[in-house]
Formats: structure tokens, sequence, C-alpha cells
């Protein structure tokens, strides 16, 4: 008789399993010589990829869902890295609120968000933008930053800030040589989370984005229109690849830095 | 010459938190050079006062001095306080060299002048070798010894130190306790020590303040403080006492007959009676160690004996604590251990001299 | 001086007003804008009468239509909700308890669907559970059927998808507050005589169930808003109520009863969330963001 | 060396069949690339996020091979000629695209690549059409007549658009299963037969579906008396469907992945599957579904700008390469003008340039009925 924990162990893998099937496949498709991506594979080509490589409007949309995604991240964890701070550093009146307010981007479904700003939008007279379409990423992606970094912030002693300040450094200079470095994780993580949720928004995007802009779910959702093309998965190959490469890179990096901090002495 | 200064002054202090009322109004100086230590249970506003005059609190009322400056708005980065904490709070992530230069960077300190403060600070603590590791490659004792390196390499006018010895084992805490006044006495900075540990405070303090539920209770020198508590609190967190409720006899010829309430007469110094002759109640505080314990009747001119039995012996090492039954009375006597301590069920007296029953004025709580 | 003092004060607001103003600016405001639209009318022509009429209110709250589909949206959600609760705990399970080194690893293996686009995750499960799909053509070459099985496009692989896509949500959540508890609490309930498994329900359990709430929070509130997974996966008839919404919006041109529908899903789920808040806290939902 | 001189020895070149489809695209796609990377994408961007002015105008399309097919054939040569750029993007569907419209601000939007003769009576509804000088695009007179009638119908006499390929919404269904005698007899009643239950396709587009709801019911789909006799149709289609696609990708790969037999198709992507090699038939039925592509030119726009592209996009040569790229014949008239020898073998072409067999949906009965056959349709779709 198995034990439970072989049996919690097989059944751990079985979810690996089941939540990486579609990601193998998408790859392995993308190597199929078949012209409609399907089973049985029907030989290993770079077809794909080379027609990929070829399509200006893909590689166009790579590069502003890149510039987009990059943005977002790089806003919406200053934003969502002083709020955090606010939340966990300091007592105030409303706080309960404000908390919900903060999480409230991820709790209204994103369609009712997107026409919501769409219809301000049109009542202001505002065009759409490219600065619209990345203060709709900042929005829905901030409660996912805020609450990241507030977690890790918790865990960071109030003394170590305090005894910064005794020493003379301003709350400013305290931030930045102190509190910063210990909770860089935390805004790492925070950071790389605003970046795949806008790298891989296609709701909000549909409706804010101004003409000519294309990312690369639109570019996606627009190519299924007109063709079926194992492009596609070609395409999300190579994003699988590259969103595993970041996580991995960031996580060796991380690595390294502890390995220095540890030191070879111990 | 000036008068001798106050490194610090706290004038009709008072902190509330809402409601709370964690300070209820303070008056205190620490003078130059002095070691004062602030003593005190849990909650009772020793450290709310040391964050208070370190600016990690703000001053709900009254005026916190500095070297005679009113800084009660001056934040924290500007009083060039040396601060030092329970758990050390060190840099993880910057080598000790780093976290001792830390505060001359502030100072723009030339990079010689850091190189050189900072090994000095170094050797002082006697960990001259360990520049170049990170925190959490030293041990806690070294950890607090590189604390208060860096806490003192700033030559701060006031330096504070908020139960630094508490994360520390026993042994060390000892060796630290030693190690600390050395240092202090070495750089001659004013220094405020909040601990709950009597021992400590006993030992380092030039002045002692016991603090409880947000007022000073006693201040003044651990001996004085020790032998002559003010008030039944003071007598009872200070080591171990007998409070027992007293009228107050007539003068006899040099001494004051006091009558506990238990029964049993004692006798008390004019300089105590004096202290207490306003009062209509009074309490008799009789130190568990200031009772001689023997199995025969040893009373003399001046000290009495009052017959009871040892109920139980706690060892402490070299001394042993006794409960000792008398008129149906426990009374907690703590004496060395000769060649034989007193068995439990023994028949023995207690002998009280007159100087060590001191008297408080009032009822008990 | 005493301006540091009223500065303490203000520095929270200071450092939140990037955030409050965004949020406000970009969402509050738009919201009480839908409010107000959904009290106009569509014309004939497509245009937009303004005014105040009830009559998109009238219809959402009146029609039976409405009500089936969000008792149907409502469904899946549960569905989707309780799965990933049952599926996500045992792999939560398994990472906070591993002695194995590698615990970072699974739970950035666990994390990396994240990382991958939604659409091209969800059109994936066609070439695994399509008629010449992997699992098809893997049955039909081992022998264990002949023909292969219509497994697509139905309520079950809409949740399928849904599951897919929010299980990671779940699992996170679960997991800090699996990793949160002391071990020796379990030790100690069988010290008192539990077995390995009546210590999990009298203790474990009931301590993990914060963030199973706080998990089953997100994936219901997530699952009750999409509208791409029932397209790419539903058949003629799995819609929810999103689609209605979208429907409503972009092919009809109709904003003011899109706006009303948004309201009702989003009053819906708002109110799930007041409860929670009240009873759970919003702060566990943080929790689980460690 | 000068770009337009360039482009222009190109042209002649292709022209001249000197050179082959595959090279000049691929000379003109270099030419893009050139312009995009020393565009840089900030700035990009920050121009694409304007509203066109006059250095640019701003075209919308189906994306796909249709969108490089006009990016390569039309919109870069046209710039290097112009100096007008054409900023181009895509839309998920007509839909999406009109409520992006109706969103905008006028000239944020231009020109766009629009389906049917019933889009462009919405767009006429929102107030959202222009006013074309035709003595600037000379070209129309090419295009078949029957075409841009019913356009200048809806806007009293003048037009905001210009016809740019048509094609057919037929029965397509996949011949290892159903026989084109088969398909022939039951006509569009193929997709409501009992037989290929859990194997049948179908469109959730409304207006398809009530067309072939009232072709199932033997109705005159522009005139339909009995619309519950439709509804059924369209419900019991629904109980017999595996799935409605909502894209040409989705069509594509349903048919030929077998998992449906049988469904309504658009012509061009049928035809893209049968020369795949996919054993697909496609049908006309009697009165068959025909539907026009137009070139829009929304109200706000640069007028010469528009007219000059459109004008340029209609040179046959450049038409007829996007009609072969998407496989949709091109709007131009086949007695005026040689279309070569691919046009006439795509599917739906007529080579009498009447489009006589096919049928359209009448605009108005249509747009009449649309708010409440949508919304009716939402419901039945969903089991009502």
């Amino acid at each position: 008789m198995m034990s439970g924990w072989s049996v919690i162990r097989i059944a751990t893998i079985l979810v690996y399993l089941f939540l990486f099937a579609p990601v193998a496949v998408v790859i392995l498709l993308a190597f199929n010589a078949n012209q409609f991506g399907s089973f049985p594979i029907e030989g290993f080509s770079f077809r794909w990829f080379e027609a990929l490589w070829n399509n200006d409007a893909i590689v166009r949309a790579f590069k502003t869902s890149l510039l987009l995604g990059v943005l977002t991240a790089a806003i919406s964890t200053t934003l969502g890295t002083l709020a955090a701070l606010a939340m966990v550093r300091y007592d105030f009146p409303g706080k309960r609120t404000i908390s919900t307010l903060l999480v409230a981007p991820i709790l209204i479904p994103e369609v009712v968000l997107a026409v919501a700003l769409l219809l301000f939008l049109q009542f202001l007279s505002m065009p759409k933008s490219f600065g619209l379409l990345l203060m709709g990423h900042v929005v829905f992606t901030l409660p996912f930053v805020v609450l990241v970094v507030q977690a890790r912030l918790v865990s960071i002693r109030r003394d170590v800030e305090e005894a910064a300040m005794s020493l003379g450094a301003t709350p400013v200079q305290t931030f930045f040589e102190v509190t910063l470095p210990l909770m860089l994780p935390a805004v790492m993580a925070g950071m790389l989370f605003a970046f795949t949720i806008s790298f891989d928004d296609i709701t909000g995007t549909l409706f804010w984005k101004p003409g000519g802009v294309e990312t690369v779910p639109t570019q996606i959702f627009a190519m299924l229109r007109n063709s079926i093309s194992p492009e596609i998965n070609a395409l999300g190959a190579v994003m699988v690849i590259f969103t595993i490469a970041l996580p991995l890179v960031a996580a060796s990096i991380a690595r390294v830095m502890a390995m220095r901090k540890v030191g070879a002495s111990k | 010459m000036a008068d001798r200064q106050n490194a610090v002054e706290l004038h009709n202090v008072v902190k509330r938190f809402g409601e709370f009322t964690a300070v209820k109004r303070i008056d205190l100086t620490v003078p130059d050079n002095s070691f004062v230590t602030f003593l005190g249970p849990s909650g009772c506003g020793k450290t709310t006062t040391l964050r208070m005059i370190a600016g990690l609190t703000d001053i709900t009322e009254g005026d916190l001095l500095i070297r005679g400056k009113r800084v009660n708005s001056l934040p924290i980065h500007k009083r060039n306080l040396g601060l030092v904490f329970q758990n050390y709070a060190l840099f993880p992530h910057k080598t000790i060299f780093d976290n001792i230069a830390f505060g001359l960077k502030y100072r723009k300190v030339s990079k010689a002048n850091i190189a050189d403060k900072v090994n000095k600070a170094l050797d002082l603590v006697q960990l001259p070798h360990v520049a170049d590791r990170y925190p959490n490659q030293l041990s806690g004792g070294q950890q607090q010894r590189i604390a208060l390196a860096r806490a003192i390499v700033i030559e701060p006018d006031v330096l504070l130190l908020d139960e630094p010895l508490s994360a520390l084992d026993a042994n060390l805490r000892e060796e630290m306790r030693v190690e600390l006044k050395r240092i202090q006495r070495e750089l001659g900075v004013a220094t405020v020590f909040v601990t709950h540990d009597q021992s400590e405070a006993l030992a380092m303090s030039d002045k002692l303040v016991v603090m409880n539920n947000g007022f000073v209770e006693q201040e003044g020198a651990p001996e004085e403080v020790y032998n002559n508590p003010a008030s039944a609190f003071v007598a009872d967190f200070l080591g171990h006492s007998n409070i027992i409720q007293a009228n107050l006899g007539s003068p006899d010829a040099a001494f004051t007959q006091v009558a506990l309430e238990s029964g049993e007469t004692l006798l008390t110094t004019d300089e105590q009676t004096a202290k207490a002759k306003n009062s209509k109640d009074v309490r008799a505080v009789i130190r568990a160690e200031k009772i001689d314990l023997s199995e025969e009747n040893r009373a003399t001119d001046g000290v009495i004996s009052i017959p009871g039995k040892v109920k139980t012996v706690d060892y402490l090492g070299q001394q042993a604590r006794y409960f000792v039954e008398a008129n149906g009375r426990d009374w907690q006597v703590i004496n060395p251990i000769d060649a034989h301590p007193h068995k439990e069920g023994a028949d023995i007296f207690m002998h009280i001299a007159a100087r060590n029953c001191v008297l408080l004025p009032g009822h008990q709580d | 001086m005493a301006a540091d003092v009223a500065g303490a004060r203000r520095t929270p607001w200071v450092l939140l007003s990037p955030s409050l103003a965004t949020i406000s600016l970009l969402l509050i405001v738009p919201m009480l804008f839908i409010v107000v639209y959904s009290f106009w009318l569509r014309t004939a022509t497509g245009a937009d009468q303004v005014g105040f009429y009830l009559d998109n209110w009238i219809e959402v709250l009146g029609d039976r239509f409405y009500r089936d589909i969000l008792f149907q949206t409502l469904l899946i959600a549960f569905y989707t909700t309780v799965i990933c609760a049952f599926v996500g705990y045992i792999p939560a399970y398994f990472v906070a308890n591993t002695r194995m080194k590698s615990k970072a690893f699974l739970l950035l293996l666990l994390m990396l669907p994240f990382w991958i686009s939604y659409i091209i995750r969800t059109m994936s499960w066609i070439n695994i559970l399509g008629t010449s799909g992997a699992l098809n053509t893997l049955l039909i070459s081992i022998g264990i059927i002949d023909d292969p099985i219509q497994m697509l496009y139905n309520q079950q692989t809409v949740v399928l998808g849904l599951v897919h896509y929010l299980l990671p949500f779940m699992i996170l959540n679960v997991y800090v507050s699996l990793d949160g508890i002391d071990k020796n609490l379990t030790e100690a309930a069988q010290s008192l005589g539990c077995t390995g498994f009546q210590a999990f329900r009298e203790v474990t359990l009931p301590l993990s169930m914060p963030g199973l709430a706080a998990g089953s929070l997100l994936c219901f509130v997530l699952a009750a808003g999409t509208y791409i997974t029932p397209i790419v996966l539903g058949g003629p008839r799995d819609a929810m109520f999103a689609n209605l919404v979208f429907e409503a919006i972009v092919t009809q041109l109709n904003w003011p009863l899109g706006s009303a529908l948004s309201l009702v899903l989003l009053a819906l789920l708002g109110a799930l969330v007041v409860i929670y808040t009240r009873y759970l806290g919003i702060d566990q939902i943080a929790k689980s963001f460690k | 060396m000068d770009d337009t001189k360039r482009y222009e020895r190109l042209l002649n070149r292709y022209r001249d069949r000197d050179i082959n489809r595959r090279t000049f695209l691929t000379a003109l796609g270099a030419a893009g690339v050139v312009a995009g990377v020393t565009g840089g994408p900030m700035g990009m961007l920050a121009r694409k996020a304007m509203a066109a002015t006059p250095e640019q105008v701003r075209f919308d399309g189906w994306g796909g091979v249709v969108s490089e097919a006009f990016e390569k054939y039309a919109f870069a040569p046209y710039t290097k000629k112009t100096g007008i750029e054409v900023v181009s993007g895509t839309f998920g569907g007509a839909d999406e695209y009109i409520a992006r419209v109706k969103a905008s601000q006028p000239g944020e939007f231009n020109l766009a690549h629009l389906s049917g003769v019933f889009d462009y009576a919405r767009y006429h509804g929102l107030e959202l059409t222009s006013e074309l000088n035709e003595d600037n695009i000379p070209n129309l007179k090419n295009v078949i007549p029957t075409l841009v009638e019913p356009l200048r119908k809806i806007t009293g006499g003048t037009i905001s658009a210009v016809p740019y390929d048509y094609g057919t919404t037929g029965i397509a269904y996949n011949r290892k299963y159903i026989s084109d005698d088969e398909a022939k007899a039951k006509g569009a009643k193929l997709m409501v037969d009992e037989a290929y239950k859990g194997k049948i396709g179908g469109w959730g587009e409304w207006k398809t579906r009530i067309w072939y709801g009232a072709m199932q019911s033997d109705q005159d789909p522009n005139n339909i008396q009995d619309i519950e006799a439709v509804w059924d149709m369209v419900r019991a289609h629904r109980d017999l469907a595996l799935k409605y696609w909502s894209s040409g990708a989705e069509l594509m790969s349903l048919l030929a992945e077998e998992e449906i037999y049988v469904t309504e198709g658009w012509s061009g992507r049928i035809k893209a599957l049968q020369d795949q090699g996919h054993d697909i038939g496609y049908l006309d039925p009697a009165g068959g579904l025909g539907w026009q592509e137009c070139l829009f030119v929304l109200r706000g726009s640069p007028m010469a700008a528009c007219e000059e592209l459109l004008n340029f996009m209609l040179e046959p040569e450049v038409a007829i390469a996007v009609a072969e790229g998407q496989s949709y014949p091109p709007a131009l008239d086949p007695q005026k003008i040689e279309l070569g020898e691919v046009i006439p073998t795509l599917p739906a072409f007529d080579p009498s340039g009447t489009l006589s067999s096919l049928s359209f949906f009448d605009p108005a009965y249509w747009n009449e009925n649309e708010a409440d056959w949508s919304k009716t349709f939402s419901r039945v779709q969903r089991g009502y």
C-alpha cells in the first residue's frame, strides 16, 4: 500500500503535467511541418519560425508589447511600491477602504473596466493614445504589485530603517540605501508580474489601443480572423521561451546576489 | 566654565497613542557622561521614552532638550544620536565595514578618515578582522558589538540602547555587560539604557530610573533605589520583598516599633519613621535577602527575631530561597547556602535588623 | 520645524496619491460614468439618446434571459473555483511540506503558466482535446479507442480552460497559508492521538482556510469575468455574462444596455468581495503574494 | 538612390512580367523594413498615437494575409510615391471596429476595409460617412457598377467608399462524408440534417444565421414572412451544431481537422483549404449569399490623400495582387480589365461582371430589423 505522501507526490506531478500540457503542445507543434499545426506531426521544420521572423506585423507587435510591458512594469511598480510603503509603514484613517480600493482593479471584470474607460474618454473628447493604453495597463497591474510588495515589506524589520535614520540618513536616503535593496526581490517579482500581465492582456488592449498599434495578443487575435497558421504556435513557442527565460534569469541573478552576500567563508 | 551640562532633559513629557497614554508626564535628566538606565516591566513606557528621545516617536506634550536645545520636532537623522537595537538592526545587504561607515558617509567624512574611524571602532569592540563579512556571518554577540560600533563611530551626543542584551544568551550577556560599560567609560558618552532586567540595571547604571505604567516611580543611584525603594512597586520589582501592612508604634530609645498586621512587631530607624509620620497607614518593606535565618534565636539590640517553619526551599545556586511560615503568613527569605541549608519542615528563626525595615507611607494596593 | 511632524502625518497620503489618482481617474470616475450611461437609451440608428430612462434597467432586471445567463456564469465560476480548490490544494500542500531543496524552483514552475499568453494557452487545448488532437491520437494509437472521442466545445471544456488559467492563483494562495502553519501544531495533534489524516483535518485544513478562501475569491471573480474562454472552448450555447456585455457593446453597439449589464455583474461580484472583506479581510489576499 | 524611382522601376518590371510576384513583394518588403527600423519604435508609436495629419492616413484592415497584401502591394509603394505615410492597423471584426470608431474622435480613423453594404449603412446611420470626389479616383470607372450602386443609394448619390472585392458565404462540406450530389440535393438544409448531428458548424453571426434560417425554411431572406419559422431553424441548427466559429482561422481548422463535416463558409477561406489539398466541397446554393468589401473613408479624414490612396489601390496591378493574396476576386469589372489567370479560378468569381447570380443583404431591410434580430439571436443562440 502506498503512503499518503506518495499519493500526494504523484498527484502533484499530475497537476504539474496538467499545467504544462498546453505549453508543451504549443512548442511541439511549432516545429511541425504540417500546415494546420495539428496532430499527427508530419515532420520537423523551422519554417514557421522563419515565417514568423519575416512577418513584419508580428515583429512590430512584439516590439510594441515589449515597450508597453516594460513601461507598464516600471510605472506600476513605482506607484505600487509607494502605495505599499504607505500601507505598511503608516497608520492613517480610512486605511481599510484604501486597501480595498487598491485591489479593486483585479476584482472588476476587465471587460467592464475597459468599456467604462472607453466611454469616459469619449465623453472627455480625448483621442486614444499609447499613453492611455499604458495607463490602462498600469491600473490593472497595480494591485498585483501592491500585494506582492506589501507582503514583502511587512517582513522587513522597521528597526533597520530606524537605524539608518539614527545614523543621519534622511528618510529618502534611507529608502534608497536600505529599504529598496531589501525589498528588491519583491519589487522585481512585482515588476515581472506587471510585465507579463501587460504582455498577455487582450481584453483591455483591444478597447484601448490607438489605431495602428498592435500588441502581440491583439495581433494573434487579428491573425486568427484571416489565417490559421502554425506561425501562431511558433510565436507561442518564442513567447514561452522568452517568458520562461525571464524569471529564470531573474532567479539566477538573485542567486548570484545571494551567493555574494553569503560569501565564501560560510 | 559652565555648569555641568545635561545631555538629555525631558520636561513634562506626555505621549498618547490615540486614547491610550503610554507616557504620563515625565521629568528626567540624563547628565553628561553618565549611564542612565530605564528599568521597568514591559509596557511601562521605557521604550516609548527612549524612542521619543531618539526622534522615532513624536512627543504629544512637553519639551525634549538635547544638549540644552529643544529638539521636539527635529527629525531623527539630524539629532546625532547613537542607537543600538534589541535585534541589532544591522543592514543585511552591507558588509560590516559599510555598516559601520554608514553614519560617517552621511556626515561627509572623507574616505581615508572613514577607514580610519571604522578600524578604530572595530578595535574598540575587539572585532578587528570582520570588516569584509556580512552580518549573517557573525554570531549574535559579534553582531551586537558591530551594532554598538556603528552607533559610537559617529561620536553621538547620546548613546541610546534599547534592550541591547536581551537577545543574547546568559553567559554572553554577562560578558557584553562588562564590555558595554567599559566602552561607555572609555568614550565618556552619555548613555540611556533600556532594560527590564534588574541585575543589568543595577550593575551598569550611574542612575536608575524605575518606570511603571507610564510614570517614573523612582530615580536615583542604584544602591539608593535598591536599599530605599520609594514605592511598593520598586521594592517588589527590584529583588524580592516582603511588604506588610503595619502600624507605627511608640518610639523606643533608638528605634521605633512597627506592629505588623500579622501580629509581629519589628523595629525601624528614625529616618524611616520620619518618612511615614504624616501617614495614617504604613507598610513595612523587608527585602528577602535582608532577613537572616538560623536555627537558634539570635535576637540582639535592634534585631527582632520571629519564629517560623520552612515550607519550601528553592536552590538558586549559591543562594536558596525559602518560604517561611510565621503566624499563618508566608515570608520570602533569600540566604546564602552554607554547609548545610535549612531543610523543609525545619523550625527556624528569622532575624530582621531595624535598618532593614523600610517604611512606605500609604495603604497596600 | 513643526512642519516635520505634520509632514509625517501627510507622508502616507503623499505616497498613496499617485496610485489613488490613477485608480480614481481611470477606474472610479469611469465607473461612475457608466452608471450615468446606463440610463441613456440607444436609438434605432445606433446613436445614444441622452436622458433618464429606466428601460435598460427594466430589461436587465426583468428579463429571465439575463438572469439565466448570470446564473450559468456563476455556476461555471463556482465549478471552476471548487475544482481549483481541490486540484490546487494538493500541489500547494506538497510544495509547502516537501523537504526537497528545490522548493523555490517548484514554486517558480507553478508560476510559469502565468507567463504564457492566455490566448495561446486556451487555444492549445484544441490541439490536445480535438478530434485529431494529441489525446485522441494517443488513445487511438495505443488501441484504447477506435474512433476519436468528441471532447471539445462544451461547458466542461470551458471549465477546464478556466481551471487551467486560474489554478496558479489558487495554488499560490493556499501555499502561502500552508507555509505559515507551525509544523509543531500537527505534531502536537498527533501526540494527542490523531492519525496523520485526522491531524490534517483538525489542524492543517482549518488553518489553511484563509488562503483557500482568498484563492477561491480570486478564482471566482476572475472566472465570472471571462469571455474569451467560452468563445474559444465553448459550444454554441456556452456563453457567460461577460460575453453578453461584449455583445451588447461591440456587436449591437448598445452601450447603455451594456453599461447596465456591466453594473449588474459588478454589483454581484462587488457584493461578494464586500462579504469576503467583512468576514475574512482583504489582507489575506495580500498575504498570498509573498 | 531615389526610392520613388526604384519603386517605379520595380513596378514596371513586374508589369512586364520581368520579375515574379514573390520577388516584387520581397523587394518592396525590404524597403518597408528599412523604413520601419529607421523610424524607431518610440517615434512610430508617438506618431501613431496622434490623429492623422495630412502627412499620413490611417488604414485599418483585417490583419493577416490581407493586411500583408495591402502593405506590400499598396501602402509601401504609395508612400514612396506620395510621401504620405499609411499607418495601418488591424481589427478583429467589423463590430469591434465600429465600436472603436464610435468611441473615437473625428479624424482618428480614416480608411477601413469594411464588409458589405450593410455595414456601410450602419456607418451612415452613425453619421460617419464622408463624400468622395470621384474625379480624384479615375480608376473607379473600372469597378463593377452593381457593386457601387447600392452604396450610392444609401448615401443619396454620392459615395463614401469604393468597392474592392467580393465573395460568397456558401456551404462547405467534407467530400469524404458528404457527396457533391447530396450537397446539391439538400442545399442549405444540409446544415439542419439530423444525420450530421455534432458534426455541423456555422458562423456565430446573427445576419448569416438568419439568412440561412430563411433559406432552410424556404423563405426569401430579404423578405421574411414567418420569422418564427426562421428562429426554429436557427434553433434546430444550434442544437445540431458542435461549434459556432468566429474567425476564418477557426472555420479552416474545424473543417481541416474534421471536427465538423459541414458548415457555411467564406469562399476565399474554402479556396485556401482546397489549395492545401483538403477534400472540401463548396456550394453556392441558388440565390447564394454574396457580399462585397469596400474601402471606406470616414468623416473627418484628409480627403485628397485618401482619394489618392483609393485610386492607387484600384490600379489593376495592385488590386489583382491583393486579390490573389486573399483569394477573393477584385471588384474590377472583368469586361473592362484583364484580370489574369488566377482570378477567374477563385470561387464566387463572376466573369460577366454583373454579379446577377448572387443575392446580397438588402441593407434597408436588415437595418430596420437589426436591433430586434441581433438581440433575439443572442438569446436563441443561448438556448431560448
